[in-house]
């Protein structure tokens, strides 16, 4: 079974040279720290930067310059800077090769929920509609079960949607997935450790998964 | 050139009135307006509807004129990390409609632009799309949203001259130059104020046209919501 | 009888401090040497510029820096540069006050044609039908009648259209006009020695005119 | 960051097939790709739809194109100052589209802000309306106007960096931002090519996530259409 940096290490494997990629926030954010040497990427923060870089020395923090956390970061050479108006733009136009985002359910037809749970505090959905409506890849990072042991791939989303049929990759502490597009989740991979059986047992969407079927190498 | 200095926040604010609607640059407290918030506070102007992608937090940016209960409604795409808000919220005495991000920074272009509607697949199939047209173009769906219509925007620059020019810095540029374009009337408080010819006309990120009104504000807090660094070694 | 100049003279009395105005080729672009000293105004050119200021000197012209007429110009302090979409952006959303343009013909309710004549070589629209189709402000500076002495404000265009019902004003070499809501030119001012009658010989659309109407003051 | 260089113009349009849509950056002569026009005239390319506001000049610019009989068709918004141009527009070897001038600025970037359509009051009640939607919003009647959908976009900037971030001068940039949005592929070209970091991340006009492949030409010739001047005293 794979802790969070784990999930984040598989992930970075799926990014090729030359992506343009939109990390979201929790777990999408640590894949920034497992791209391979040599793999030239450039990340999208959808607040209106190319080419973020990691955090500042302490000291070195500029207030004008934050990533679409928040967080306080900084600019590598051939950054460039833009508005939000731009930012979606180039969102919707498909100039960037991948997107990574988080998710509270995924379903068997690619919908997703990641952004409103009725009955508690709504937030908002920040980007996230506009990146899963418009990306030509994404990668959810999301638990494949609950605290209490419940599936969160789904024939249905139970919670508000913030994207239909729009996603046809999943990795979870037990897998990799994909999203067929006749419907279904496809198992690609099994966590180290982790069996066919229990991934069956913790899936409530539709599986296909062969007998055999191979362990995730995360190196 | 056409003189657009005024003298501080007090004036450029002065005719905004209860109940009226207003667009805030920034992007959480990155880019914010904070000389036109406070004297929004001090005027006490109330029912305002304001449209800006965050809310601020309790004691800074547009949670300052939560706290004095002058919003009636905000159009937001994120709202986190306010108490008193979700307090507002959850009571019932604020009013919220939740867009996306892409969605509220078009619906301002398209303001600026003069397009009266634009189509974006943000919210196809979801909670957003209801009540809206829903068009398939080339095989994919679009909800077709209405360009903002706003009484004033109100924006932060890093510089701007008096022709009201403005040049933004880092990533405080963000909801900054779509929400200049989209004011019936756009306030721009600047941190440094110059004469025209000062600014490179290649290098102007919002003309002058777009902005009524500019003044150079002093002492910007410009706080962080989250300091993140890394260790030096 | 006015000559050109004295067209764009008497339109440059048209033109209020704080104004941002876009001239059209021919007679309106002689307007900006008219603007009366103490009004300041912005000129606009939808190739991409505020803040046009004169042509250059001798030697100094700069291939990079032209007008919407391709002529070589210069910038004045405070102008800035901005992309086409920018350009008819603004000029969709009524950011420029006023518009001068001419035309070959007007109709008496505020039809313009001035970009086509059938059987001749079409050479295009440029930003015409833009700029009429979105001005909330046009005067329109041009010949009343032709060279065979036919009038040029008709009850109806004849050529094709550059934009419908959005004409309100119109300077002639003989007269100011103004285009009524319900249809109809109605006089304004006559040029210095031309006639009521004359003006009234010379409009083929619809006229109204009192039997006093004032001269034009050109200074 | 990515590395978009490639050598020279022959390299930079090498896949450009015959009956392709190409999309040309610049207004009249200016701010146009000559090096890669010269390059299309030397691979002899043939059939090849022009979008481009204007047709270039007998002996220059999109007009070195024309001569050759290399373009079909032209989408354009003013075509004059081109005598083999007319000559092939009557005979009708030559296609053309006018359409107006803030249309198809505003097509360029519907495509580079992924919007399958805008809406323009442009050509409403004209022949350029003919077959087109219309619709009404708010009292006003707008065409409904669809995203270019070009195979290249061929942009020049004045300078770039390697991760093909464009930065342009005075009245050159023009067109060429909102086409360099809006190739499938997009090639620019540049009087200088610098290292990334070199431009100040504020002050790039098209982020280089835009552009696919650029190269710095040499011997700008940059002619001058309309050269006006006044006496000096």
């Amino acid at each position: 079974m794979l802790d969070k940096n784990g999930i984040a290490r598989r992930i970075a494997k799926e990014i090729k040279d030359g992506y343009y990629v939109n990390l979201g926030i929790g777990i999408p954010t640590l894949v920034a720290n497992y791209i391979p040497d040599g793999v030239n990427v450039v990340l999208q923060s959808e607040n209106g930067l190319l080419g973020m870089g990691p955090f500042p020395f302490e000291g070195e923090e500029d207030p004008d310059m934050i990533n679409a956390g928040k967080q306080t970061i900084t600019t590598l050479p051939g950054s460039s800077i833009f508005d939000s108006a731009m930012s979606f733009g180039m969102i919707r136009s498909q100039k960037i090769d991948l997107t990574i985002l988080g998710a509270m359910e995924v379903s068997e037809n690619g919908d997703i929920a990641n952004w409103k749970i009725p009955g508690k505090m709504v937030k908002g959905m920040g980007g996230a509609m506009d990146l899963v409506a418009s990306a030509k890849n994404i990668i959810v990072a999301m638990q494949h079960i609950n605290k209490a042991g419940e599936s969160k791939l789904l024939p249905k989303c139970s919670l508000p949607l913030t994207g239909v049929n729009c996603i046809r990759k999943v990795v979870t502490e037990l897998a990799v997935l994909d999203i067929l597009p006749e419907g279904g989740f496809r198992l690609i991979e099994r966590a180290p450790g982790v069996s066919v059986d229990f991934i069956k047992q913790s899936t409530s969407g539709k599986l296909f998964a062969e007998a055999d079927v191979k362990e995730m190498d995360l190196n | 050139m056409i003189n657009k200095r005024v003298a501080d926040a007090d004036e450029a604010i002065r005719d905004i009135i209860d109940g009226q609607t207003i667009m805030l640059g920034g992007f959480g407290l990155c880019g914010i307006p904070e000389k036109c918030i406070a004297a929004l506070v001090k005027k006490g102007v109330k029912e305002l509807t304001c449209i800006s992608n965050n809310a601020g937090v309790d004691d800074f940016g547009i949670g300052l004129l939560l706290k004095t209960r002058q919003v009636k409604k905000m159009v937001s795409s994120y709202v986190g990390e306010n108490a008193e808000f979700e307090r507002q919220l959850l009571s019932g005495e604020l009013e919220v409609e939740l867009i996306p991000q892409g969605t509220l920074a078009t619906r301002c272009m398209a303001a600026g632009y003069g397009m009266p509607v634009i189509y974006t697949p943000a919210g196809v199939g979801t909670e957003v799309a209801e009540g809206k047209e829903v068009r398939n173009f080339n095989g994919k769906d679009y909800l077709m949203e209405y360009a903002f219509d706003a009484d004033f925007a109100i924006v932060k620059a890093w510089k701007g001259d008096t022709a009201g020019n403005l040049v933004f810095r880092s990533t405080s540029r963000n909801f900054n130059p779509v929400m200049a374009m989209a004011g019936k009337i756009t306030i721009a408080e600047v941190e440094e104020l110059v004469e025209p010819g000062e600014l490179d006309p290649d290098h102007i990120h919002t003309p002058g046209v777009y902005v009524h009104r500019i003044f150079q504000g002093s002492d910007y807090e410009k706080r962080i919501e989250q300091r993140t660094v890394r260790p030096r070694n």
